[in-house]
């Protein structure tokens, strides 16, 4: 190690103590932004440091760097105008896709250095192990990361895919990786067996993620995340770079960790996550099978009866759900909250942790409409406020207040739900009888004290503010 | 090498004891955040990409490179930016909807 | 010599962020036990001694053995029979005087 | 580095990462124990493993074996002895001493490899920075804390203690000791210089110390304790032994953070505590030159007057102090406190974080009396509760209720106190009108509302106990 190696080292030391201050200050919302910042900062500093080390320690050909000059353009602009674009609903996708590539980057590092390394008759243990690692992890990650991706875009059915010897594939594709990756690691060098792992791992992380549910795919996402953290970690192994090492190992820990608490939050145990099996198809995407329309049973209630109901009412509970994010509609919420509540309307809104499509979506939402903090409950206290609640409006929800969640042998049992079904009253917006994420009819709509209002949320919001207008003023 | 393997080997296992400890109890609310951020911090695999490039002078190595590079620079840039884009929201002075240890808002 | 160098700087610079992040906030009900708690931990100091021991080879190194033992020593047996002693008492049923994330008491 | 160094090393990772999971558990009140002891394991492998590891490869001779082994037996059985017959009240001072003899213990070691190596001709930076650090480190530390300890045992005057020169002197010897100290590190290795650097840190440790104020003296205990982390963790850049950089490093970091927050929670601040002028003598020891009694302007009250106003009363709020702790009255005051309830009384304790000699002190206490966790109200809820209150029962508490702490200007502004004076009467048992640790006095004692019962605690409340039972039975 010459006095340049340790004072890259050093550096690299400054830039992880960078993205750990900037991982800490995450854990406030007030301070995510500028942790955020700080880590990119830590990013940029990692990045130069090897720029200057690499031209100068190996020097390389002017292709090489051309090639990566391109390289690296053409996925910055592609991350950038996908970052830049993306819906606020689509965010967990575009996560999944920069794992997968995250990981299909770190499988492409270690091949490099293995061509690079084969002129050498054997190599160590120490720089074998963690190649075969890297390509298996990164390729495990790469495919799953895209089927997620694939799942939560709608594109790949929700539902659990399977097919009868997908578990004995699996497990096969599994036998061959590790038994091809223990192989390479005797022997000389030998690309061919390295290609092999690569392939029964890019099956095995397809197979992985295929029978999981798409309700579940956010905890698979996170999970993948801490995977390509520790590819990344056997990157840095393999080349010897202390940054990646770092870098990667703090990801991964830190991932596995906040797999685990979203798994908490969505009352499922990953060991039964990824053994796959629950939750089915998103029904707003394609209009999936989803049970005819039944409208029997049904009380159906027209904007003038949902206004006169609601301002007559004293505390309104308004129960937002991923419909009210698939409709654009936060704005039109909080203006008819303010309208009611300058009518002596006490009117909150109750919070589900995995209300939308990703943890604390509605808090986003409904912080980008300028609905204040004091009026947003978190689950605990929203269902203390329904037993005193006369009318739980709710608004493109579905599966978060779903009363079959109490009872065991359906897709949403065990998950903690809003008790909208505690209130004196309830008027449900949405479009049509079709189901929500988890695919399966909600004994709450069919509720005697029930009425649905079908609807688009933005349009039905509106309308019924048109009417309490109408009303109060008249 | 054996120095270098323990020295690397230290550095993993202590960075995965950060890695745990950093992430103590978070609200709910800044999962999404919080996963976008540790995605963009895996992006530092870019710096491998750097590496590979340098190392490079046969066209599998070019090919690989150019693998590498595009894929590296989509997470690492694309990583900041959404992560960025969403704690916008969330920074928003009505925006703070958990009642943590926030620190100054400065 | 450099390699090492670079390695132990490491090592320390991991365990300075592991340390800050363990002692996240915690309730000033614990901060005695916490001191004494870290305290007992750095009687690791012992395993100084024990080197200096099989390193000493003149009068000098035997009487700083002898200190380095009896210090050392003290720092380690008294630091964690005192914190045992002291939470003992945090750990009897009733005596849990804040609501903090605790795990089960099992 | 040999195959067996390495798994030497691996094995001190084991170790450390036993600390960080110990340490992690001491976090909540119900898993501290089992994170205690699962550090203790941690600390135990550490040490078996340097054992074996120092007698293959270094050997040693049998005279430096006996010597370990008496030092060690010797030193252990004054460890375990004090630590078992501490008083709750005196861990302070305990665990000041524990720093104390852990920093000198680090300096010896750097002296002993200082004296191995100087058989060479010229150390290496590496060597010789780490082992000069760690000597002054140590010595400060090690001066430091006994003077701490001395502080707090009441052996040494809390009182700050300053004389003309005491300035400049500390100026000077810190000069002395890092001139001699660079020194050192130039030219061939001189053990005479590093007595030099040794001695100065020794005075620099006590005049450091000498002007702070008792009060804050635990504040000092930890930040003294970070000091010796880092003398461990130079100590182990000497000898090159990872266990002791990683935990040394450890306990460093968590030391700092800690003092922070125990600076933050007695509302000050570290940079003024340090540079000392705050606090005064504790009374309770000597009787310091403590204001003559001057009773005019006092209500007193005996025993039986205080029993009336109990039984009297709807909301009781007792404010236990460091008095309750010197008179080992907690049983008696829960006994009180019980019999009061079940007459009818509302009775709850009100816990200032700082009441006592340490922090958490009363809630150490009074969970040792059985009391129930709900009845102990924490320092914002129980000002909340002074509002409603009929009778605050003060007992041996002085500083934490001194409502001069809101006016600037005498040595506990600032600090945040409990609204006794909110209360509509207050009952103060104490057994003179000697002032508490700060040595100010507190106007809540001459305020006509309340009643002063001068009685030894213990006595005090048994005394009260037997009259309200006669008075309720009558
Ligand atoms: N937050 C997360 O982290 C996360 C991530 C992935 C999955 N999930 C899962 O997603 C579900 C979330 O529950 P949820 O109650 O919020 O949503 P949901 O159960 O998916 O139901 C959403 C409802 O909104 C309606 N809707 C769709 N577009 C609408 C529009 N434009 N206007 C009005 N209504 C519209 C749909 O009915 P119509 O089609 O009849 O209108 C649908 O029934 C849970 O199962 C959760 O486990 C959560
Ligand atoms: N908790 C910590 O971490 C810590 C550490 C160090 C210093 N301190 C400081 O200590 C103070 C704590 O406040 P505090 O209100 O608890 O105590 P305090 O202000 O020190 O007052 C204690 C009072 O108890 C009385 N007392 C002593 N022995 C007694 C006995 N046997 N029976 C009855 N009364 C007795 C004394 O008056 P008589 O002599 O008249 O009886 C004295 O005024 C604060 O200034 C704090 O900053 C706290």
């Amino acid at each position: 190690m010459s006095t340049f190696e340790f004072v890259v080292g050093v550096v690299y030391l400054a830039a992880a103590t960078l993205f750990v201050v900037g991982l800490h200050l995450m854990r406030a919302p007030s301070t995510a932004r500028r942790g955020n910042l700080i880590s990119a900062g830590g990013m940029a500093v990692a990045v130069i440091t090897t720029i200057v080390f690499a031209a100068i320690s190996s020097g390389g050909t002017w292709i090489g760097w051309g090639v990566l000059l391109v390289g690296v353009s053409v996925g910055a602009v592609f991350g950038i105008v996908q970052a830049r674009t993306v819906k606020m609903t689509a965010i967990p996708q575009l996560v999944s896709i920069f794992n997968a590539v995250g990981g299909g980057a770190a499988a492409a590092v270690a091949f490099a250095s293995f061509v690079a390394d084969t002129d050498s008759s054997a190599l160590s243990l120490t720089v074998s192990i963690p190649i075969v690692l890297d390509v298996l992890i990164g390729s495990v990650t790469f495919a799953g990361s895209l089927i997620a991706a694939g799942k939560l875009q709608g594109i790949i059915s929700g539902k659990p895919l399977t097919f009868p010897g997908a578990r004995i594939l699996n497990v096969l594709a599994a036998l061959v990786a590790v038994g091809a990756g223990i192989w390479a690691l005797f022997g000389p060098p030998n690309l061919t067996l390295l290609l092999v792992v690569l392939i029964a791992s890019l099956v095995f992380g397809l197979l992985m993620v295929l029978p999981i549910g798409g309700a579940d795919a956010p905890v698979i996402v996170s999970l993948l995340n801490a995977f390509t953290g520790l590819a990344v970690a056997m990157a840095g192994f393999a080349i010897n770079n202390q940054a990646l090492i770092i870098a990667g190992a703090l990801v991964g820990a830190a991932g596995t960790i906040l797999t685990l608490q979203m798994a908490k939050a969505m009352n499922r145990s990953v060991g039964a996550i990824v053994l796959g099996g629950f939750g089915t198809a998103d029904s707003s995407g394609t209009a999936a099978g989803s049970p005819a329309e039944d409208l029997t049973n049904i009380r159906q209630l027209t904007a003038d009866d949902v206004a006169i109901q609601l301002a007559y009412a004293q505390h309104v509970l308004i129960v937002p759900g991923y419909g009210l994010a698939a409709a654009q509609a936060q704005h039109e919420v909080a203006e008819l909250a303010k309208l009611l509540i300058s009518h002596g309307v006490d009117v909150k809104y109750a919070i589900h942790p995995v209300a939308g499509r990703m943890p604390g979506h509605m808090n986003v939402l409904l912080a980008e409409a300028n609905v204040p903090y004091e009026q947003m409950l978190q689950l605990d206290d929203a269902n203390a406020a329904f037993d005193n609640c006369d009318v739980a409006l709710v608004v493109g929800a579905n599966d978060v207040c779903n009363p079959d969640a109490r009872t065991p042998g359906n897709a949403v049992s065990g998950m903690p739900i809003l008790n909208a079904d505690h209130a004196k009253s309830v008027v449900v917006i949405k479009r049509s009888m079709r189901p929500g994420y988890a695919g399966i009819s909600n004994p709450l709509f069919t509720d005697p004290k029930t009425g649905m209002f079908f609807a688009d949320a933005k349009k039905g919001l509106a309308d019924i503010t048109t009417a309490v207008k109408e009303y109060v003023t008249a | 090498m054996i120095e270098q393997l323990f020295s690397n080997l230290a550095i993993f296992v202590l960075s995965l004891l950060v890695g745990v400890e950093v992430i103590s109890k978070i609200p709910s609310t800044l999962h999404t955040p919080m996963m976008s951020g540790a995605n963009a911090i895996h992006g530092v695999v870019i710096a491998g990409a750097i590496v590979t490039a340098a190392l490079a002078d046969s066209p599998t190595g070019y090919v690989l490179t150019f693998i590498a590079g595009v894929l590296a620079a989509a997470n690492v840039f694309g990583g900041y930016v959404v992560t960025d884009r969403m704690l916008q929201m969330f920074s928003k002075p009505n925006a703070t909807p958990v009642n943590t240890d926030t620190k100054d808002p400065s």
